[in-house]
């Protein structure tokens, strides 16, 4: 299966992408594509997680073709 | 319901005024407009700011702002909403929200504008990335909670 | 603070521009501006109304006006305030009154408008008497409470 | 001592008239003056009083030069 992964604002200035895809044959929660994305870095209190553009909790298991995004705590209005 | 990014600086005023008269069906049926716009200052955190980046997420700022506004027309008697948001880079004295709401009576008109501010606050994917005076850049960290003064 | 008690019908977004070109030291200071405008209906109480007439005691109507500004800027956070209410011969569609508060945070524009909008509609000398389409007259009775929805 | 009395609105219709003059020498109360313009009519719950421009209880004393108002319920904005 195979998601696409966006980061936003300070996250892809720290992560150095704004997005990439990612395939893996298992099934993967939102908590283990952060893992294999960061490199096994621990989820900052404050990120925040999407999947198909509405926020999930980190357990949230992906499908195929998901888009799953990252990001810091929103600062817009 | 109007939902609007814009990349352009915007005229609040203008926008309203667009608004009505492209909705004659509002005539005399609305009692009520309660308005909020959001501009950028020159200053933050004892710093002076000169400019300003405003990131989002395509598409989800759109969906979230909609979910926002429909949950807010359940809970309230609203006849319409206007929401316009800037992206891009921005400058002091620049607009940065406006969100209009039309109702028959004022407390509805009220509730839901500042419904739809603080929602938009806390859950629209925008970012801010302030370029300070000094030339120095940084993110802002969060939003405050506008219900505590 | 600025008051105006206007006999001829008014553009309350060209009133709030002309308000914030007129106050050049207000420019990236105010970072929210919250706004209440009240525009005449075509009924009312189940009656189709067709026009309504505004009587103010001028003198009272901008004294407790200031009065009120004067207690909200002592209680909240404000840069700025500008009230307009019509008087006289008003038709559906019109702006009857016009609140618009400036502020550096949202909270304090937000409860400053209402608080003035609450003040004005309780305590503030005006009285309409509307003409109903089937040529009755009546005066409104009271205002409701806008906090209570 | 002299005092101007005026009414606004429903009451200044009912009373036919928008304003007079009054003259009198003992000290009188606002529900005094009301007793004696809307000749001994019970004040009704709604009625307003003012005393040059500001709210006051029927129960206030007025001084010579006073305006005193008398209004229903205001409906503005």
């Amino acid at each position: 299966m195979s998601i696409k992964v966006r980061y936003f604002a300070s996250l892809k200035e720290s992560f150095g992408r704004s997005e990439e895809e990612l395939v893996f044959t298992k099934t993967m929660s939102v908590a283990d594509i952060w893992k294999q994305v960061s490199k096994d870095k621990d989820i900052a209190d404050n990120i925040l997680a999407a999947v198909n553009m509405d926020y999930v909790q980190f357990d949230y298991l992906v499908k195929d073709a998901d888009e799953v995004a990252f990001f810091p705590p929103v600062t817009g209005g | 319901m109007n939902i609007k990014i814009v990349e352009k600086s915007f005229d609040p005023w203008g926008e309203i005024q667009s608004f009505q008269n492209s909705s004659p069906e509002m005539r005399g049926k609305y009692g009520a407009t309660s308005i909020f716009v959001g501009t950028m200052r020159d200053f933050n955190d004892g710093d002076e700011v000169k400019g300003m980046m405003l990131e989002h997420y395509s598409g989800m700022t759109e969906k979230k702002l909609a979910d926002i506004i429909t949950a807010a027309m359940q809970k309230w008697s609203i006849i319409d909403v206007l929401v316009v948001h800037r992206i891009g880079d921005v400058f002091p004295d620049d607009a940065i929200v406006l969100v209009a709401v039309w109702s028959s009576h004022r407390g509805d008109a009220f509730d839901t504008s500042r419904y739809i501010m603080e929602a938009l606050k806390s859950t629209v994917p925008f970012w801010k990335k302030e370029l300070l005076v000094s030339n120095n850049e940084r993110w802002v960290d969060k939003n405050t909670d506008g219900y505590k003064v």
